[in-house]
């Protein structure tokens, strides 16, 4: 009785978030997200001081969003973005997101791989010595190569 | 939702009022621009923070003053203040300042007002002042300046109905920011002569970017009245330094009042926010008063300049983290350390000048001359007005750390002389 | 080119030498790390900054010194500081730090070596020590230090070398940094200890990023010789503040030595970079010691860590742009007012320690009692102390800014106290 009443209330809660999410999804030209076109992100006002950074930033010419925040290999790829997309429509259409977006640790670990994908050979001397060596944190230092904002 | 989002991008101003350069009201400023006008409304919210913000306490209204809730006394809170002050009105009632809703009548009910006979200079920094000025001045702003800060208190009072409105800070024609201030548009220019720029004019010569730290630097200033005419002057003649400040004040002999318990002719500082965030790192950066105390905010699909003002710690992620990518507890505490370091040398100097003050009072009733005296008491007076400096000015140290250590320290050394020549002499 | 470039960038690592925990020649590790060994020999480099680096200074040499070119000495620039130290032997010859290569040199040769006798003690941070230490214990590496720290410095001499060489930072086998130095693994081993802490080994223990610092901070820290064995002591048991290692000392009743004037048991400050850092912004936000001073260059395809060791001020680009966009000349200027303003309070808080050290010799020579002088010589003490630990930190106040100006007030206020006690007394 009580499990069902949860149930229920799960049910509907489900449908009503999916409901938004696909209202959201095609509104805000969410079919876009799928792709790797940087203006896809910036369709969604929110990105929009990253997108105007990313513009003036040394790597408008070498990386678009993708190549930063999501990791290598299409599975993992798919899913870091799907996840994000998830929570990206849900919080933009409920408007319940901090006016300056703080980035979660497991993303900014997502950025810091990333670096490698192109940058692997420059810092190989810093990076060479022993596989139990922990990592060093490139967005330490380089916090505003994808965008300044 | 994204639908009325994506509407209200294109509404952003609805011309319901036309309001002109004699529309004094905010409620009608309002009917065009509702967002800014509610969040302005909401200046009579009071938190207190650490050291900032401000605590709501209950009174019972009387006739002399009707208020029924004022702020903490700080002469309780600390209570050598009134020694420091001792002999003038602000030793009988001072209190942490609140939101801007309250100007106004603060001003109108501090016990000062009892203390001593205040000139209607006064109104100048509490009160929308502007259209007042003009018409008191057939249309001359600074004509009807004079006028006023020639008159008492209680007169002037009834020529201004609001606290700061919309039409102090803003052209009510292009909405852009413009310096209403006369003591405002003077000190800026006395300033950059002083820098070798003559003639300047704040209204057509600064950018748009300092205009967001001038509008607030038209009252968060140190200032005194001037001469018999009582005219409201910002001493920055040879800078904006504590230093050059009270330099300033030497040479043109200028007291605050005479020490009630050592006879020294001393100054005191008030509200120096624009002086001291001047010496700041964040000054230096660019980042203006507004960036701080009113960020952008998000309303649907627009974003917004913040017109509830107030204490950056109370709203951290706009104030802050556009700028600063550590979390809101971390950039707390990064205030807090600052501040706890300004508390701890603020102490130290206080407690030096009570004995300084002691020092003096005990050597005075013993005997001693004024010719004796005179070194002690012209140390106080430098000391006293570097502690105030830092204690008047109300980041507690956030806006320039290193220069309110600095300062504080120069005091306890002027305060370390004063005790030497005393004993001394 | 490009495609030179990922020829290079395969060909980082040519394994020339076998390098084993004995390898103490830098020149040995150099043949298969040539970039870093070119860099690290340029710390023979003298440029002089406003308050740093060093200046180049040619002399003659002599049979009990062969040096033909030594750095300036302080004592000439600011003779307070004879006056200050009186009695020490850095009142002798003091002259400003310059880069690793000459380490040991300047510690062999130093004047001070002939005003007081060292003991081998010194040799820690001054040399290579990793092998000579482990030879000495027979592979214990605390043994070895202990034993050489009872050695006159003349006989430990003879058991060093090199200055700073590879081996003292780095792993021979993984190239990891290591902590080599046994007062610091104990140093920190008690201070995480009051923190709650146990048996804390930094060489397990700490992360790659806190390495970049520690590695540092096994010789730019205040220390103290501890009881008959001499033994390297770093005063953290309470904290790394300037409060809580003075607070320490007073528990121990420790001195440095009596100064020759006013009789005081006094303690000197120095080099606490490590310490000062601490309290600063940067080590808030992560930023170590080799950021700065060790930053990241490209050579060819490759980046490495510059291993010219020098002041960032001379290194601007690499050393603070990539975190501030600032231009160079901003920056430079940004860390100049930083440091203009220690150097004020500095020199304020010193011209008031000599004047209180004038006041004690009078009070003495007057024949006042020991018990007599007791407080103020109390508060010199904890002045002087106070005063030397921004005096010897090496960054005129950049590492902290607001932190050292802290300090410097708190000394002038016990100069203060000091010099009221006297006459009231
Ligand atoms: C549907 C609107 C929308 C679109 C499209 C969108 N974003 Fe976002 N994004 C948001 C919102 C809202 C947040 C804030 C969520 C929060 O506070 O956690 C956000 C947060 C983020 C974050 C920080 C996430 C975290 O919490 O760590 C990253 C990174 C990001 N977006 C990247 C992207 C990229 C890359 C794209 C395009 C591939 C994109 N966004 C497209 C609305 C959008
Ligand atoms: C998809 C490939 C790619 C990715 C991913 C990438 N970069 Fe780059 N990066 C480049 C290229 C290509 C350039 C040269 C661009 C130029 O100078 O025009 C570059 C330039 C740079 C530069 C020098 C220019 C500057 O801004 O100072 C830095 C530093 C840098 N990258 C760091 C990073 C970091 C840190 C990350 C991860 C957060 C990263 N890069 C991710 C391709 C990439
Ligand atoms: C070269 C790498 C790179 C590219 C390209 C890039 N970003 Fe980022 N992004 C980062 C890094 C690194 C961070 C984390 C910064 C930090 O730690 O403060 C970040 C953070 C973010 C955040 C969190 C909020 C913030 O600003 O810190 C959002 C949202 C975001 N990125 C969106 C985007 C969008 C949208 C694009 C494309 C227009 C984009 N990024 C392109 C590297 C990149
Ligand atoms: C970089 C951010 C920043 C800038 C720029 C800035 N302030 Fe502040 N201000 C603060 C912080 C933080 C506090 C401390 C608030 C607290 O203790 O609650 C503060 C405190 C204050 C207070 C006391 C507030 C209270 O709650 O009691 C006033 C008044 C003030 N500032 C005015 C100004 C003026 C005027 C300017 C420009 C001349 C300015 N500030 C520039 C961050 C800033
Ligand atoms: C017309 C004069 C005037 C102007 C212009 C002005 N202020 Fe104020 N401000 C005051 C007065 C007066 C108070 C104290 C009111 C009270 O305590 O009753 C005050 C209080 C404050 C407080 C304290 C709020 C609290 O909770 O303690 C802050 C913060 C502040 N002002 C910031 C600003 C900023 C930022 C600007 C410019 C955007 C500005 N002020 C412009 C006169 C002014
Ligand atoms: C140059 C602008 C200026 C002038 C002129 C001015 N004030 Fe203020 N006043 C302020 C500001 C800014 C604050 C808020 C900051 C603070 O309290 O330090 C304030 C705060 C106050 C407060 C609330 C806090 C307290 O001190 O108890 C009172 C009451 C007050 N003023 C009374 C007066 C009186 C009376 C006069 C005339 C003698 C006067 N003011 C003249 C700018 C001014
Ligand atoms: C104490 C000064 C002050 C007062 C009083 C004030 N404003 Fe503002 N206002 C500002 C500042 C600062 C900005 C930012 C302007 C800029 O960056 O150019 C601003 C911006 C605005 C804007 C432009 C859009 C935005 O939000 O950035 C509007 C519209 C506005 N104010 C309306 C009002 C109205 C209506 C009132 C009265 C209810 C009012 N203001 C009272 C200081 C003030
Ligand atoms: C518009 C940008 C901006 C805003 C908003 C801003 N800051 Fe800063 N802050 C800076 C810059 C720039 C520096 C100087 C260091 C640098 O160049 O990176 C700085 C330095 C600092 C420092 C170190 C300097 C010092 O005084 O110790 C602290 C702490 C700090 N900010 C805290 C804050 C807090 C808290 C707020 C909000 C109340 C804030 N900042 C708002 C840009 C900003
Ligand atoms: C954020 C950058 C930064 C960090 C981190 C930093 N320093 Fe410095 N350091 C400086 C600057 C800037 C100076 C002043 C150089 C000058 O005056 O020429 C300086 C000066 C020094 C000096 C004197 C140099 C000279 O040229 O005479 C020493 C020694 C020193 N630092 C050691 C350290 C140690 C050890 C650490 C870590 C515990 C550290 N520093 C961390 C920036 C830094
Ligand atoms: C083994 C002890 C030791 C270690 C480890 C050490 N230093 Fe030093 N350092 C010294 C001594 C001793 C001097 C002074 C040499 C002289 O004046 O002859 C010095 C001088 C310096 C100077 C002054 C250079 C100048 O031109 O004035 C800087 C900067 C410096 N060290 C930074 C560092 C940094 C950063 C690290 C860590 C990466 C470090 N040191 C590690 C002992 C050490
Ligand atoms: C805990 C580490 C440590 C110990 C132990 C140590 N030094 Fe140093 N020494 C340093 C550092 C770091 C510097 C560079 C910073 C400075 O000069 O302030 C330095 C600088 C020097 C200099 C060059 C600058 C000057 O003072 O003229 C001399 C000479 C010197 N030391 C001699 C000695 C002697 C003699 C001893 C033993 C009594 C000794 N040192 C013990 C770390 C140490
Ligand atoms: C401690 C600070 C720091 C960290 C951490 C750091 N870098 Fe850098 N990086 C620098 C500096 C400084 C330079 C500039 C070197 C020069 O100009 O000689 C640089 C240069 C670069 C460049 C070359 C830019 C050019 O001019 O071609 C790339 C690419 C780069 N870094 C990528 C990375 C990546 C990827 C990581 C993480 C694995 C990383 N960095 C971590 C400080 C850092
Ligand atoms: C005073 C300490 C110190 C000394 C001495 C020293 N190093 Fe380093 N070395 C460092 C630091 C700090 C790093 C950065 C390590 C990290 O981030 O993990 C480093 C990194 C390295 C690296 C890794 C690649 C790079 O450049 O970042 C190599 C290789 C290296 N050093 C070789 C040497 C050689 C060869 C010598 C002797 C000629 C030497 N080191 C002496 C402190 C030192
Ligand atoms: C790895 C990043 C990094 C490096 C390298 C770095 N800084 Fe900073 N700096 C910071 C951070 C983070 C802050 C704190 C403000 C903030 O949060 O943005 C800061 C603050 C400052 C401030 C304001 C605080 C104060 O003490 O007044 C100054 C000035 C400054 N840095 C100068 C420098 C100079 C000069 C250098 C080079 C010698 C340097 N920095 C190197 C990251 C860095
Ligand atoms: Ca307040
Ligand atoms: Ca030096």
């Amino acid at each position: 009785m009580f499990s069902r009443k949860i149930l229920v209330i799960t049910a509907a809660t489900t449908g009503l978030f999916l409901g938004i999410g696909i209202y959201t999804f095609l509104y805000a030209k969410g079919y876009s997200y799928i792709t790797d076109d940087p203006e896809a992100c910036a369709n969604c006002h929110s990105m929009n001081p990253q997108f105007n950074g990313w513009i003036k930033s040394s790597h408008r010419s070498a990386a678009v969003c993708n190549d930063c925040h999501t990791p290598q290999g299409a599975a993992a790829k798919y899913y870091v973005k799907a996840s994000n997309g998830f929570w990206h429509s849900f919080y933009f259409t409920t408007g319940w997101y901090p006016d300056n977006i703080e980035i979660k640790q497991s993303n900014i670990d997502v950025a810091d791989d990333a670096c490698l994908k192109c940058h692997q050979d420059i810092v190989d001397m810093m990076k060479r010595f022993k596989d139990n060596n922990e990592k060093i944190s490139c967005v330490r230092c380089h916090t505003s190569v994808g965008h300044f904002d | 939702n994204i639908f009325e989002r994506k509407q209200e991008a294109k509404n952003i101003f609805y011309k319901v009022e036309d309001i002109t350069d004699t529309t004094e009201s905010p409620e009608i400023w309002g009917r065009n621009f509702p967002l800014q006008y509610d969040d302005y409304l909401r200046t009579v919210d009071q938190v207190r923070t650490k050291y900032g913000g401000s605590e709501a306490l209950p009174r019972t209204p009387s006739q002399a003053d009707p208020r029924s809730i004022v702020a903490h006394s700080r002469l309780e809170e600390d209570p050598r203040l009134k020694t420091m002050w001792a002999g003038y009105a602000f030793a009988r009632d001072f209190r942490e300042e609140r939101g801007h809703a309250y100007m106004l009548d603060d001003q109108t009910f501090t016990e000062r007002q009892i203390a001593a006979k205040q000139p209607g200079t006064c109104m100048h920094c509490h009160a929308s002042v502007y259209v007042p000025y003009k018409k008191l001045g057939g249309g001359d702003l600074i004509k009807g300046f004079e006028k006023m800060n020639q008159m008492p208190y209680p007169e002037a009072r009834k020529f201004v109905s609001h606290p700061v409105a919309c039409i102090d800070c803003h052209d009510p024609n292009s909405m852009q920011l413009r310096i209403t201030r006369p003591a405002f548009i003077e000190g800026m220019r006395t300033l950059k002569a002083a820098q070798g720029i003559k003639n300047y004019d704040v209204n057509t010569m600064a950018t748009r970017q300092e205009m967001r730290a001038f509008v607030c630097g038209q009252c968060h200033v140190e200032y005194y009245f001037k001469g018999q005419e009582k005219r409201l002057t910002y001493p920055w003649m040879q800078g904006l330094k504590a230093d050059s400040i009270l330099s300033y004040y030497e040479k043109v002999k200028f007291d605050d009042w005479i020490h009630a318990e050592t006879g020294a002719g001393v100054i005191k500082a008030q509200h120096p926010e624009f002086e001291m965030w001047n010496q700041g790192i964040h000054a230096r950066s660019g980042v203006k008063c507004a960036d701080c105390h009113m960020p952008y905010k998000r309303v649907g699909a627009l974003k917004i300049s913040d017109h509830h003002v107030q204490s950056p710690i109370l709203n951290i992620n706009r104030a802050c983290q556009t700028c600063h990518k550590w979390d809101e507890n971390e950039l707390k505490e990064r205030v807090e350390i600052i501040q706890d370091r300004t508390f701890r040398l603020r102490g130290i100097a206080m407690d030096a000048i009570i004995s300084l003050v002691q020092d003096i009072k005990k050597a005075k009733e013993s005997g001693k001359t004024d010719a004796e005296l005179a070194a002690a008491r012209s140390y106080q007076r430098k000391a006293q007005f570097y502690l105030d400096f830092v204690e008047a000015e109300n980041s507690m140290g956030f806006h320039a750390p290193q220069e309110a250590a600095r300062i504080l320290g120069e005091s306890i050394n002027y305060i370390r002389l004063g005790q030497v020549a005393l004993r001394d002499k």
